[in-house]
C-alpha cells in the first residue's frame, strides 16, 4: 500500500456533515425500533438509509451510494410498505413485553454487544486511512473499478448471486401463490351446498333501517327493534366496526308511541 | 475527523438493529431491524474500503445488498403467507418449534 | 496405473444402493433382483481380489493411495492383507444370502407369504427399495473399512456404517411380537436407538484417540506409523500409548461386542429381521474384531501386551457369561445373539492370546462364525416368519411337519456348538490351543464354553423342533426353494471349511506372522523342545 | 491297498450323504443302499485284514496321509490314518457288527416312515466310528469322537416326537460334551508339551516329560473315556439312551461307540504306563462302574435298561483291565470284542422281543415267551451264557482273564480289585438270569398296550433273525477262538505291549471261584424269580432296590445340583444382565435424558429468545477474541 496516500483527517465539511447526518441516522434507527406503527418504522428506516447513502457517497463509494437509494430506499423499502399495507396499516403494536425477562436480556445483550464492538474498534489501530482516490482513479472511476473487479475476480460470486435472485423470486412466488387444488365449484353446486347445510337461502337482509340509517356499518333492525347481525358484512363484524343504533331506534319508537298515545288520548277525551 | 467515526456509527446502528430484533414482536419491524443491521455492516465495509484504499470492500457491500434484496423478497413472502394463515404478524405466535 | 480393484469392490455395492433406491415404487421385484445382481457382482469382484492376492507376497497388496484432505495428511489409502481379504470375501459372500433371505422382509403388506398382489396403488413410500439399498450401502462401507489402511478413513467408515444399520434395525424390524405390532415398533426403535447411541459413544472416544494419534504421530497412514514404530523412529510415552490404545479398543470392544459392553446386541438382533441380524453379527461386528487385530496390535503393540491380562479375563467372561445367558433366553433370536457374544469372546481371546494359532484361529473364527450364525439365524428367521412368534415356547415338534427346516436348523446349531467336521470347530480349537499354550488356565475356562454351547443349542433344538407337534405349527410349510437356496450353500460351505480349511489358513497365515512380529511375540515352544 | 483305508470310511459316509440329502426319492431303496455300503465297508476291512495277516507281526502298521487339515504356523493337523492291529480289530468289529445290525434294522424299522433317515444316521455313525479308530492323531480322533456323539444324539432322539427321547438325546450329548472337554484339554496339553498330537510322536516321547504332566493328560483322557463309555461319574446318560430304537442300542450303546473310551485308554497306553496315578484312577473308575452298572442292572424292569446297566458294568470290566497296564490291555480289547458280539446279540434279541410284544419294554409284562420266539430265545440264551461267563462261551475266556489280571497286583490292591471283579461276575449272573427268567420263562403276564391291543408274540422276519444267529455264533465261539494259543494277545502285542499277569492266587483257583460265584448268582436269581410268580407291578422293594431303580440317585443329584443350580444361575444372570449391566447403560442414557429434559426447557419456541442467546453467544465470542488479543 502506498503510504504517501495515507491521511489521518477528513475535510471539515465532511466532519460537519457526519455529525449532523449521523445524529439523524441514529434517531431514525431508534425511531425504527420504537414506533408503534409499522408504517412509521418503515419511514424512519427509509430516512436512515438515505443518510447512509449520503455517507457512502462521502466515503467515495459513488456507485453504492446511488444503488443504496435506488435499490434499498426505492425498491426494498417500498416492498416493506406494500407488506405493511397488506397486513393492515392502521394496526398499532403494543410495545409491552410479553416474554419474561426478554427486555432485560435484550438490553444486556445489546449494550454488551455495542460496547464490545466499539471497544473492538477503539482497540484497533486505525488512526490513518488511505482514501479511495487512487483506487477509483486506477480504472477511470469508481463504477469502472467496481465493474472490473466484479467481472474478473468476483465473477463466480456474481453469477451465483444471479442464481440466488432467480431462486428468491421463484421462492417468493411459491410461498405467496396459493394453488387451486380443486376444481372451482359451479353456482349450482354452491346452491345445493347451501340448501344441504341449511344456511340462509334468500339474499341476506340489507343493512340500515329508515332513510337516515342506511350506511353499511349499521345493522338492520328486526321488528322488535333489536339489531340483526346478518345485515352487516362479516369483515366489519370482525373488526367490531358495527355501529349499533338500535337503542336510538327503540327510543324513537317509544317516543312515537308516546306521541300517538297522547294524541289518541286527547281524542278520547274529546269524544267524552 | 477520522473516518473511524463511521465505524462507531455503524456499530451503534448495528446494536440498535439488534435490540430491535430482540424486543419487537411485529415480524415486519423485526425484519426492518435486520435490514438496519445489514446497512450498518455495509457502512463499515464501505468505510474500510476507503481506509484501505481498495474496492473489494465495496464489492462485498454490493453483494450484501443483492443478497439482502433476495432475502427481503423471500422473507416478506414468508411473512405474508404467515399472516394469511395465522392472521397475525407477531413472531411470538409462531412458537410451535419446541418440544 | 492399474485398475483400482479394491475401490471397485467397495464402489459397486454403493452404486447398487443408489440404483436400487432409484427403482420406481411399483417395481419392487425389479429392485430385489437388481440388489441381488449387484451383490453377486460384488462377490465376483471379491473373488477376483482373492485370486489376485498372493498369500506369500507383500503385506498389503492391491494398494491404492490418493491424497484426500491434504492439510491433515488424510489419504485415501487402501490395501488388503490376508486377514482383510478374507473378511472382505466373507462380507461379499454373505450379503447375497442376506438379500435372498430378506426377499419378502420389506414388502409393504405384513403378510409375506407369496408374491404380494399386483400394485394398484401408487406408493410414494418405497420400503423395499430402501431396505435393499441400505443393505448394499452397509456392504459397501464394511468392505471399504476392511480395505482402509488410513486410520482416519477407517474411522469415518466405522462410524458411517451405523447410519444405514440404524435404519435397517429401526425401520425394518421384526414384525413378530407377543404384544402386537405397536409394542414391536416401540421395542424396535428402542433397539435401534440403543444400537446407534452405544456405538456412537465408542466412536466418539475413538475419534479422540484418532486425533491423539495424529498429534503424536503426525500421520494417519497405518503403514507409515507402523513402520516408524517398528524402526524406533516414533517413540510414544508409555501412558500416551496406553491411553490411545484404550480409546481405540473401547470402540472396537463395543462393536465386537465384549462383556460388559454387549447389551446392545441382543436388543438389536432380537428386534431386527433375521437377515439384518445376520448383517449385524456376521458382517458389521466383524469390523470391530478385525480392527483390534489391525489397529490395536499394530499401532500399540506395547499397550496391547500391557492390557492383555484384562482383555483375556473379559473375553473369558464373555464366553461363559454369553453362553449362560443364552441358556436362559426365551426368545430364539436373543438366544442366538447371546451365543454370538460368547463366540466373540473366543475371537477376542484368540487375538489377544498373541500366538500364531490363536490369531489364525481368531481370523478363521470370524469367517466361520459369520457363516454358521448366518445359517442358524436365517433358518430361525424362516421359522419365525412362519409362526409369527419369536418365543421358544411357542414352538414344538416342528421337525415332524418341516423336516428340512429342522434339519438345516440342526446343522446350523451344530456348527454353533462347534461340532468337529464343521468349520467353527477348526477355528475354535485353534483359538483354544493358541490360548492354552500361553495361558493354560484361560484355555481351560474357555473350554467350558463348548459344554455350555452344546447346552443352549440342544435345548433350543429340543424345545422348538422335537416333542409333540403343537397345534399352531401343524400347518407349517417346509423350506421353500428360495429358502433352501439360501441355506444349502451356507451349509455346504460349513462342511467344506470344516474338512478343508487350508485355502483360508494359507491366506491368513502370512498376515498373522506379520502381526506377531508387530507385537514382537513368539509362540511358546513345546515343553519337550524347550527342555532340550 | 493303502487307499482302502480312506474308502473304508468313505463308503458309509457316502451312504449318509446320499440318504440325508437325497430326499424322498430314496425312501424306497435307501435302507438297502445303506446296508450294502456297510457291507462294502466290511469287505474292505476284511481285505485289509487279509493283507495285514500277510505281513510280519512287527510290520503291520499302515499309515495313510490324506491331506493337510489345519496348517497353521507351528500347528500341524493332518487328515491321516493309521491302521494297526488295534485299529484293525475295531474296524472288523464295527463294520461286521455294524453290517449285521443294518440288516437287522431293515426288518426292525420296516414300518417307520422315516426309515431312510434312520439308515442315513446309522451310516453316519459307521463313518464317524471308523474315523475314530483309524485316525493317526488325537485331533482327528476327536472328530470321530464327536461324530459318533452326534450320530448317537440323532439316533437316541430318532423318535423325536417323544419328549423323553428328545431329552435323552440331549442328555447324552451334553454328558458326552463334558467328557469331550477332557479330551480337548488333553489334546491341548499334548500340544503344549510335545508340540504335536499325532499318536506316534506323542507316545514315543512320553519319557521326555514329567510324570505330573502325563498324569494330567491321563486323567483328562480318562474323563473323556468316562463320558463316552458311560463310566462313573458320567454314566447317567446310558440308561436314558435306551429311548433310541433297539438296533441303535445294540450297535452304538452296547457294541461299538461306548467302547471308544476303552480304545482311547488302550491307544494311549504309553501315557498311562508312565503315569501310575492315572492308571490307578482308571482302575478305580472301572471297578466302581462295574459294581454300579451291575446293581442298576439288577433293579431295572425295563429290559433295555437292564441291559444298559449290564453294558455299563461290562465296560467297567474293560476299563478296569485297561487300567491295569500291559497285563490288561489285550484282555480289555478281547472282552470288548466278545462283549460286542454277545451284547449286540442280547440287544437284538430284546428288540425282537419288543417287536413281537407291541414295543412293550417292561419285563414284568413278558413271561413265557420261549415258545413263541424260539430263535430269539436260543440266540438270547447263548448270549446270556456268554455274558455271565459260563465256559466255554466267549465271555468266560475274556472275563476270567480280566479277573486274573485284577488279582495280579501289588498288596491290597490285588484283593480289592480282584474281589470287586469277582463280585461283579456274581451280580452279572444274577441280573442276567433275572432278565432271562422274567422274559422267557414263567407265566405269561402280557398286558394290552395303550391302544388296548393284546400282544401276539411272533418270531421276527429273517432280516432280523439272521444277524441274531450270526452274533450268537460269535458269542459262542469268539472267546475260545481268541484264547487258544493266546492268539488275540499275540495279535495285539506289537501295538499294546503285553506282560503275562502273575495273580496273587493261582489261576485255577480264580477260575474255579469265578464259576462258583456265577453259579451262586444265578441260583439266587432262580430262587427269587424262577420259583415264585413275578408280580406285574413292581413291589416297592428295599432301599437299595429303589435307589438302583433311580440309577442310584445320580440323576436326582444331577437334577438338584446341576439342573436346578444351573437354572438358578442362568435366571439370576439374566436378571443381572438386564438390571445391572444393561442398567448401567440405560442409567447413563436416562441421566443424559434427564439433563436434556431440563435443557430442553430453554427451547421455548420463541424466536426472540433464540435470538437473545445468539447475540449473547456472539458477544461472548467477541469478548473472547478481544481478550485473546489483549493477552
Amino acid at each position: 500500500m502506498n503510504t504517501t496516500l495515507a491521511a489521518t483527517l477528513t475535510s471539515t465539511g465532511e466532519a460537519v456533515q457526519f455529525w449532523i447526518l449521523g445524529t439523524v441516522a441514529v434517531v431514525g434507527a431508534l425511531c425504527t425500533i420504537l414506533m408503534k406503527k409499522a408504517v412509521h418504522s418503515a419511514l424512519c428506516l427509509a430516512g436512515t438509509m438515505i443518510v447512509l447513502a449520503v455517507f457512502y457517497l462521502a466515503n467515495g463509494a459513488y456507485f453504492l451510494g446511488v444503488v443504496q437509494i435506488i435499490v434499498y430506499t426505492g425498491a426494498i423499502m417500498m416492498l416493506f410498505l406494500f407488506v405493511v399495507m397488506l397486513v393492515g396499516v392502521t394496526a398499532a403494536d403494543s410495545l409491552k413485553e410479553t416474554l419474561k425477562g426478554q427486555r432485560w436480556l435484550a438490553a444486556g445483550c445489546g449494550l454488551g454487544f455495542g460496547i464490545l464492538l466499539i471497544a473492538g474498534i477503539g482497540n484497533a489501530s486505525l488512526s490513518t486511512f488511505n482514501g479511495l482516490g487512487a483506487a477509483n482513479a486506477a480504472h477511470g472511476g469508481n463504477v469502472e473499478g467496481l465493474a472490473r473487479l466484479l467481472f474478473t475476480r468476483y465473477v463466480f460470486a456474481f453469477e451465483i448471486t444471479g442464481a440466488l435472485l432467480i431462486t428468491a423470486t421463484v421462492g417468493a412466488m411459491v410461498l405467496t401463490h396459493r394453488e387451486r387444488t380443486e376444481r372451482a365449484r359451479t353456482q349450482r353446486e354452491l346452491a345445493e351446498q347451501r340448501v344441504r347445510e341449511g344456511k340462509q337461502l334468500p339474499p341476506l337482509p340489507a343493512p340500515g333501517v329508515y332513510a337516515r340509517h342506511n350506511a353499511v356499518d349499521i345493522a338492520g333492525l328486526l321488528p322488535d327493534g333489536t339489531p340483526s347481525e346478518l345485515t352487516v358484512s362479516k369483515t366489519l363484524r370482525e373488526r367490531d366496526q358495527v355501529r349499533d343504533v338500535s337503542s336510538e331506534a327503540l327510543n324513537d319508537l317509544k317516543a312515537l308511541e308516546q306521541r300517538s298515545e297522547e294524541r289518541l288520548g286527547r281524542d278520547e277525551e274529546a269524544v267524552k | 475527523m477520522n473516518p473511524v467515526n463511521y465505524l462507531y456509527l455503524a456499530a451503534l446502528l448495528f446494536t440498535i438493529g439488534a435490540a430491535g430484533v430482540l424486543i419487537r414482536r411485529n415480524a415486519i419491524v423485526v425484519f426492518m431491524s435486520v435490514e438496519l443491521m445489514l446497512n450498518a455492516c455495509n457502512l463499515s465495509l464501505v468505510t474500510f474500503s476507503r481506509m484501505h484504499g481498495n474496492l473489494d470492500g465495496q464489492i462485498v457491500a454490493f453483494f450484501t445488498m443483492v443478497v439482502a434484496a433476495a432475502e427481503v423478497v423471500v422473507g416478506l413472502a414468508i411473512i405474508v403467507s404467515l399472516f394469511r394463515s395465522r392472521h397475525s404478524a407477531s413472531v411470538d405466535d409462531a412458537s410451535l418449534m419446541k418440544l | 496405473m492399474s485398475f483400482p480393484l479394491l475401490t471397485a469392490t467397495a464402489a459397486l455395492p454403493a452404486v447398487g444402493a443408489v440404483a436400487v433406491a432409484a427403482v420406481p415404487a411399483a417395481r419392487r421385484t425389479a429392485a430385489k433382483w437388481l440388489a441381488l445382481l449387484f451383490s453377486l457382482g460384488t462377490l465376483a469382484l471379491a473373488v477376483t481380489v482373492l485370486v489376485r492376492f498372493e498369500p506369500g507376497g507383500a503385506r498389503y497388496q492391491l494398494t491404492e493411495s490418493h491424497a484426500w484432505i491434504a492439510d491433515f495428511g488424510v489419504r485415501y489409502e487402501l490395501g488388503v492383507d490376508g486377514i482383510g481379504v478374507t473378511l472382505l470375501a466373507l462380507t461379499a459372500l454373505l450379503v447375497p444370502f442376506v438379500i435372498a433371505a430378506g426377499w419378502h422382509d420389506a414388502d409393504p403388506s405384513p403378510d409375506s407369504g407369496g408374491e404380494a398382489p399386483a400394485e394398484t396403488k401408487h406408493y410414494r413410500w418405497r420400503p423395499t427399495q430402501g431396505f435393499f439399498a441400505l443393505i448394499l450401502m452397509v456392504e459397501a462401507m464394511v468392505i471399504l473399512s476392511f480395505e482402509a489402511t488410513d486410520v482416519f478413513l477407517f474411522y469415518i467408515l466405522f462410524e458411517a456404517m451405523l447410519i444405514p444399520m440404524y435404519f435397517l434395525i429401526g425401520g425394518f424390524g421384526d414384525r413378530a411380537h407377543a404384544q402386537g405390532e405397536e409394542a414391536a415398533a416401540t421395542q424396535r426403535s428402542y433397539a435401534a436407538v440403543k444400537f446407534l447411541l452405544y456405538n456412537l459413544v465408542g466412536g466418539l472416544i475413538m475419534l479422540a484417540a484418532v486425533i491423539g494419534l495424529y498429534v503424536v504421530a503426525g500421520s494417519f497412514s497405518l503403514g507409515e506409523i507402523a513402520a516408524a514404530r517398528a524402526s524406533g523412529e516414533l517413540e510414544m510415552a508409555t501412558n500416551t500409548e496406553r491411553l490411545l490404545f484404550l480409546g481405540f479398543f473401547f470402540a472396537f470392544a463395543i462393536k465386537a461386542p465384549l462383556w460388559p459392553l454387549h447389551t446392545w446386541l441382543p436388543n438389536a438382533m432380537g428386534e431386527a429381521t433375521a437377515p439384518v441380524a445376520v448383517l449385524i453379527t456376521a458382517v458389521v461386528d466383524k469390523v470391530g474384531t478385525f480392527a483390534m487385530l489391525r489397529f490395536c496390535l499394530q499401532l500399540f503393540p506395547e499397550a496391547s501386551k500391557w492390557a492383555t491380562p484384562v482383555i483375556i479375563v473379559l473375553s473369558l467372561i464373555s464366553i461363559v457369561y454369553g453362553a449362560l445367558l443364552a441358556v436362559g433366553q426365551r426368545d430364539i433370536k436373543r438366544l442366538i445373539a447371546y451365543a454370538s457374544i460368547s463366540h466373540f469372546g473366543f475371537i477376542i481371546l484368540g487375538i489377544f492370546a498373541m500366538t500364531s494359532q490363536g490369531q489364525s484361529g481368531a481370523t478363521l473364527y470370524m469367517v466361520n462364525h459369520g457363516i454358521s450364525t448366518a445359517a442358524l439365524m436365517l433358518v430361525a428367521g424362516f421359522l419365525i416368519s412362519r409362526r409369527g412368534s419369536r418365543l421358544i415356547a411357542d414352538y414344538g415338534g416342528v421337525q415332524k411337519v418341516a423336516p428340512v427346516l429342522a434339519g438345516t436348523f440342526l446343522v446350523g446349531g451344530l456348527a454353533t456348538l462347534s461340532l468337529p467336521g464343521l468349520a467353527p470347530f477348526v477355528s475354535e480349537f485353534l483359538v483354544l490351543v493358541g490360548t492354552f499354550t500361553r495361558y493354560p488356565a484361560a484355555g481351560i475356562v474357555a473350554t467350558f464354553g463348548i459344554v455350555l454351547a452344546a447346552l443352549y443349542v440342544l435345548v433350543l433344538y429340543q424345545r422348538t423342533m422335537t416333542g409333540p407337534v403343537k397345534e399352531e405349527v401343524r400347518s407349517m410349510p417346509d423350506l421353500r426353494v428360495r429358502e433352501l437356496a439360501v441355506v444349502a450353500p451356507l451349509i455346504a460351505l460349513l462342511i467344506f471349511l470344516g474338512v478343508y480349511p487350508k485355502p483360508v489358513t494359507e491366506i491368513v497365515n502370512p498376515a498373522v506372522e506379520h502381526t506377531m512380529s508387530d507385537v514382537q511375540q513368539q509362540d511358546p515352544r513345546p515343553d519337550v523342545e524347550a527342555a532340550k | 491297498m493303502d487307499n482302502l483305508i480312506a474308502l473304508l470310511i468313505a463308503a458309509p459316509l457316502l451312504g449318509a450323504a446320499l440318504l440325508l440329502c437325497g430326499g424322498r426319492r430314496l425312501d424306497g431303496a435307501g435302507h438297502w443302499v445303506a446296508t450294502v455300503l456297510a457291507f462294502v465297508s466290511f469287505l474292505f476291512g476284511t481285505v485289509l485284514f487279509a493283507d495285514m495277516l500277510g505281513k510280519a507281526a512287527d510290520d503291520r502298521t499302515v499309515q495313510q496321509q490324506l491331506f493337510s487339515w489345519i496348517p497353521v504356523e507351528g500347528f500341524q493337523a493332518d487328515v491321516a490314518f493309521q491302521l494297526d492291529q488295534l485299529s484293525m480289530t475295531f474296524v472288523l468289529l464295527i463294520t461286521g457288527v455294524g453290517s449285521l445290525i443294518h440288516l437287522y434294522s431293515v426288518g426292525y424299522m420296516e414300518h417307520d416312515e422315516r426309515r431312510r433317515r434312520f439308515f442315513g444316521y446309522l451310516n453316519l455313525f459307521l463313518a464317524a466310528m471308523l474315523l475314530l479308530v483309524l485316525a493317526d492323531n488325537y485331533l482327528l480322533l476327536y472328530v470321530g469322537w464327536e461324530g459318533v456323539g452326534l450320530a448317537s444324539y440323532l439316533l437316541i432322539g430318532f423318535w423325536q416326537h417323544k419328549p423323553s427321547a428328545a431329552t435323552a438325546a440331549k442328555k447324552a450329548f451334553l454328558v458326552n460334551r463334558v467328557g469331550d472337554m477332557g479330551l480337548s484339554i488333553a489334546v491341548m496339553l499334548m500340544f503344549t508339551t510335545f508340540g504335536t498330537f499325532a499318536f506316534t510322536p506323542v507316545l514315543e516321547s512320553t519319557g521326555e516329560t514329567s510324570e505330573a504332566m502325563l498324569t494330567a493328560i491321563g486323567l483328562l483322557l480318562l474323563l473323556a473315556a468316562c463320558g463316552k463309555s458311560a463310566q462313573v461319574p458320567l454314566q447317567s446318560w446310558l440308561g436314558d439312551a435306551m429311548e433310541g430304537p433297539t438296533p441303535v442300542s445294540a450297535l452304538i450303546h452296547a457294541a461299538t461307540m461306548v467302547t471308544a473310551g476303552v480304545y482311547l485308554i488302550v491307544r494311549s497306553g504309553a501315557i498311562f504306563n508312565a503315569a501310575p496315578d492315572a492308571q490307578l484312577a482308571v482302575v478305580v473308575v472301572g471297578a466302581v462302574t462295574l459294581l454300579f452298572g451291575a446293581i442298576i442292572g439288577c433293579a431295572k424292569d425295563d429290559i433295555k435298561k437292564a441291559l444298559a446297566g449290564s453294558t455299563m458294568s461290562q465296560i467297567g470290566y474293560m476299563v478296569l483291565a485297561a487300567g491295569l497296564g500291559p497285563i490288561g490291555y489285550a484282555f480289555a480289547i478281547m472282552h470288548l470284542v466278545t462283549h460286542g458280539f454277545f451284547k449286540a446279540g442280547l440287544f437284538l434279541g430284546a428288540g425282537s422281543v419288543m417287536h413281537g410284544m407291541n414295543d412293550e419294554v417292561d419285563m414284568r409284562k413278558y413271561g413265557g415267551l420261549r415258545k413263541y420266539l424260539p430263535i430269539t430265545f436260543v440266540t438270547f440264551g447263548l448270549g446270556y451264557l456268554a455274558i455271565i461267563g459260563v465256559p466255554p462261551f466267549s465271555g468266560f475266556f475274556s472275563k476270567d482273564k480280566i479277573i486274573e489280571a485284577a488279582f495280579a497286583q501289588e498288596g491290597a490292591r490285588a484283593w480289592i480289585f480282584g474281589g470287586i471283579a469277582l463280585l461283579g461276575a456274581g451280580i452279572t449272573a444274577f441280573y442276567m438270569t433275572r432278565v432271562m427268567l422274567m422274559t422267557f420263562f414263567g407265566k405269561q403276564r402280557w398286558q394290552p398296550d395303550a391302544e388296548g391291543e393284546e400282544p401276539h408274540p411272533h418270531e421276527a422276519p429273517r432280516t432280523m433273525t439272521i444277524p441274531m444267529i450270526l452274533l450268537a455264533v460269535g458269542s459262542v465261539g469268539a472267546g475260545a477262538f481268541f484264547s487258544i494259543g493266546d492268539r488275540f494277545v499275540n495279535w495285539l502285542a506289537p501295538v499294546t505291549e503285553f506282560e503275562h499277569p502273575h495273580p496273587v492266587i493261582s489261576v485255577p483257583v480264580i477260575t474255579a471261584s469265578t464259576i462258583a460265584v456265577l453259579l451262586v448268582g444265578a441260583a439266587l436269581a432262580y430262587a427269587m424269580y424262577g420259583t415264585r410268580p413275578v408280580p406285574v407291578t413292581a413291589p416297592r422293594g428295599s432301599l437299595l432296590t429303589r435307589a438302583a431303580r433311580r440309577d442310584l440317585l445320580q440323576d436326582d443329584f444331577n437334577h438338584v445340583v446341576l439342573v436346578r443350580g444351573g437354572e438358578h444361575l442362568t435366571r439370576s444372570l439374566v436378571y443381572v444382565d438386564h438390571t445391572l449391566v444393561d442398567g448401567v447403560v440405560n442409567g447413563t442414557a436416562a441421566g443424559f435424558g434427564g439433563l436434556s429434559g431440563r435443557l430442553r426447557k430453554l427451547q421455548n419456541g420463541y424466536a426472540r429468545t433464540y435470538a437473545v442467546s445468539m447475540f449473547g453467544g456472539a458477544a461472548v465470542l467477541i469478548a473472547a477474541t478481544l481478550l485473546m488479543r489483549a493477552v
